[in-house]
């Protein structure tokens, strides 16, 4: 069965290390926070001026000078450190961010990712995205498959517009987990219960499937 | 206003010699840290053809977000059009005028700006619609686009506390481009909660110095809120 | 060590992996903020063949200067020769290659370096020997010539104090280059006069995030002067 | 009579204006702060990293991490602000000082300036100077007008490497107030007893003499 967004957030979480600073963007990604192991402790950073970003706060201790790129009202964690927004990005362009995780529209099998416009429909505008997957080494993208009507969203080429080229290598759905390489998706696991085909008929990129797929484990 | 006293009275004051079709880099991410009463007396004044340089455009109804609802912004140069729908459709429509930005791209643009800067490569946007008509040039086996400095004939910036020279502290999230902006003004004018004497701030504390700054305001703040999100506060403590 | 914890309890440990022929990248401005220890350290290893890249090489008997000494470093990346006999004779005779930088320039290196900018334009230099061997390129109708941004295999930082995740506060001037090589650095070796617990530093007055900080020591300092100028304390005050 | 160091220093100081921020490089430069006018403020920027720079500290006050760019003890004014390298340097370049005050071995007739080597013989090394010169609209360039074998410093063509390309337009010799413009030296005032024809035959480059030439005013 396709995993939930829940399940995606956990599934993505075990891919944290100790350590590990994070950069989680909006939506599915955020949830990863939900999720870090046992024994594991991370630093979230948020691209409007924040590193160790806590929980939401209580009514009590709501400020609102102190929100996360979602402009939702958050809390501090014990060690966090505050900078303006050219700092923020100089830790991110700069490759100091371990790990981010951010959703996506369209990927291709070059590594390509399109998540901030669709031509005449919907501009949210790229944000901190731009600057995101091109500093970051490590990026873990979240997404659907495929649309509702089953048109897959891991493509040979993207259709929507560039948020960044050739700087994607992992991502996550909610019917398998896949690495990008020598343009094209290789199959690492399956959602519990989604058969290789399955996902084969919903990948319009080529997929290479080596040998046996694990299921993902949670 | 003798030596370095940069303190002004009124809001009018703050923004004398704001005209038509200026351009202006305005701090704050959002709601948060906007410099939200100097944004409101360019409403009053009707000041209209601007080019405003800021991350987003407020929201519908607050920051400046007010300033597109009267038409008053010709072109927005910023990375975030979300939260305000008469940004979306003013864009949509071609009305309005917008250069989207990434949000780096973007505050690295205006500390070069302050900084006599005129252009830096970033690998951000390579090969995307941002890099185009951008030169392109490689170092060490990577691809970058050359992104050029921005400036403003005004900045508007939201500061928390204020020495009478203008040296300014920022609090929490709210700082964000405000110190950047504040780099990047022809004229730099700073809304503040608090002014202070010369001397009371420690300057190690400083986070921008007042040689930035040309005018100083204090303000009452409305501080909105775009996304209360609150945990119930029985569960045990974690942040500090 | 666990999670965030950059501590190491010895100067060993600190600069571990530190071999012959690596660049590094060293904070302070003559004695002022240099990480003295870490550089006694390195004598003491007897490293060669560093290149070393920092504003200044210290004095003569101090400082870097005890690494020109001992005929340690193959190359300066540096903006000011004086004070130190050692680094005008070595230079003169060229048995030390030195890439003579304006003070600016390296600042805005180390700062490119770290924050994934490989390249700036500057007015600095132009026509100048700096310039040889540079793009020279116009914007608004100034000359301009492109510096590319320097990283080290090591940083080697002199901060206040810390807490144990790296966050770190400088005081005074000894701030000057150390938060910029801070960030340059492959791995980033701080030393400090205080470690205090996480939280105990107020988020908002921590001038460097501890993500660029890799290994953290507690050191003793001699901190030299170079010029003790004073005037006589029967004066009036007026400095704060 | 040419002008003693001192006197060089208080006719700079008379070109400061209220709520100027100036830098003052090492040498005469320096001096000028002991002749600020009365009545009015000038806050001294210390390009590694002050400004806001007091007088020298008692031996009290002496603290060895607070220096100057000449690396002498000093003392912050009230008001001051401290802050890192880059960000000391985006203030002189980004053009946000008002007045800079510098010496020079040489300058020229197209306002170029040297200042920082002597090939074969001397190396200091340009410390903040080219950022300096490239970055101020406003600079005073502080010498003496000609050797002690009288050999003028005021040039056709500087002979020693560069500091910084046509960005000279006034110097203040021990004999003259000069200003470069049009490919020329510009004669504004004279030391007190020195006469044009003086100044005229220790001055290499082209000089103009417009009128009257007064003499400075102490």
């Amino acid at each position: 069965m396709a995993l939930s967004r829940e399940q995606i957030a956990q599934r993505v979480a075990q891919e944290l290390k100790d350590g590990y600073y994070v950069n989680l963007g909006i939506g599915i990604p955020t949830l990863v926070a939900n999720y870090v192991p046992e024994g594991i402790e991370v630093m979230l950073q948020s691209e409007n001026g924040l590193l160790g970003m806590g929980r939401f706060p209580t009514e009590e201790e709501v400020d609102a000078d102190l929100i996360n790129a979602g402009k939702q009202t958050v809390t501090m964690t014990a060690g966090a450190s505050l900078f303006d927004s050219a700092e923020s990005f100089a830790m991110i362009r700069g490759g100091h961010v371990d790990l981010t995780v951010l959703g996506a529209f369209e990927v291709d099998v070059e590594g390509n990712i399109a998540s901030y416009m669709i031509p005449g429909k919907l501009i949210k505008g790229m944000g901190g995205a731009m600057d995101l997957v091109a500093g970051a080494d490590n990026i873990i993208v979240t997404m659907t498959h495929a649309s509702k009507h089953g048109v897959s969203k891991l493509l040979n080429k993207c259709t929507l517009p560039l948020t960044g080229k050739g700087c994607i290598k992992k991502v996550l759905t909610d019917l398998a987990f896949i690495e990008i390489k020598d343009g094209k998706f290789h199959l690492l696991e399956r959602a519990p219960g989604v058969s290789v085909e399955e996902i084969q008929q919903l990948t319009e990129g080529e997929l290479v499937v080596n040998g046996e797929i694990p299921e993902m484990q949670f | 206003m003798a030596g370095f006293n940069k303190v002004v009275n009124s809001y009018q004051e703050a923004l004398a010699g704001l005209e038509d079709n200026m351009t202006l880099i305005v701090g704050g991410f959002g709601l948060c840290g906007n410099p939200e009463n100097l944004i409101k007396e360019i409403k009053r004044r009707g000041t209209t053809g601007l080019t405003v340089v800021s991350n987003n455009c407020g929201t519908t109804e607050h920051g400046l977000g007010i300033l597109l609802f009267d038409k008053q912004i010709k072109k927005m140069v910023a990375s975030y059009v979300g939260e305000n729908d008469n940004f979306e459709s003013q864009m949509m429509s071609g009305e309005l005028e917008v250069e989207l930005t990434p949000q780096g791209t973007l505050a690295e643009k205006m500390r070069a700006g302050g900084a006599g800067i005129p252009a830096f490569y970033t690998a951000t946007g390579y090969g995307t619609p941002v890099a185009e008509g951008k030169e392109v040039r490689e170092f060490n086996g990577k691809k970058y686009i050359l992104e050029e400095s921005v400036t403003g004939d005004f900045a508007l910036v939201k500061a928390y506390k204020a020495d009478t020279y203008g040296n300014l502290v920022f609090r929490k999230t709210a700082r964000n481009f405000n110190p950047l902006a504040a780099t990047a003004g022809k004229i730099t004018v700073v809304e503040v909660e608090e002014i202070v004497e010369p001397g009371e701030l420690d300057p190690d504390e400083i986070h921008l110095s007042g040689i930035y700054v040309d005018r100083l305001i204090k303000g009452d703040f409305e501080k909105i809120i775009e996304q209360r999100t609150v945990r119930p506060s029985n569960q045990s403590e974690q942040g500090a």
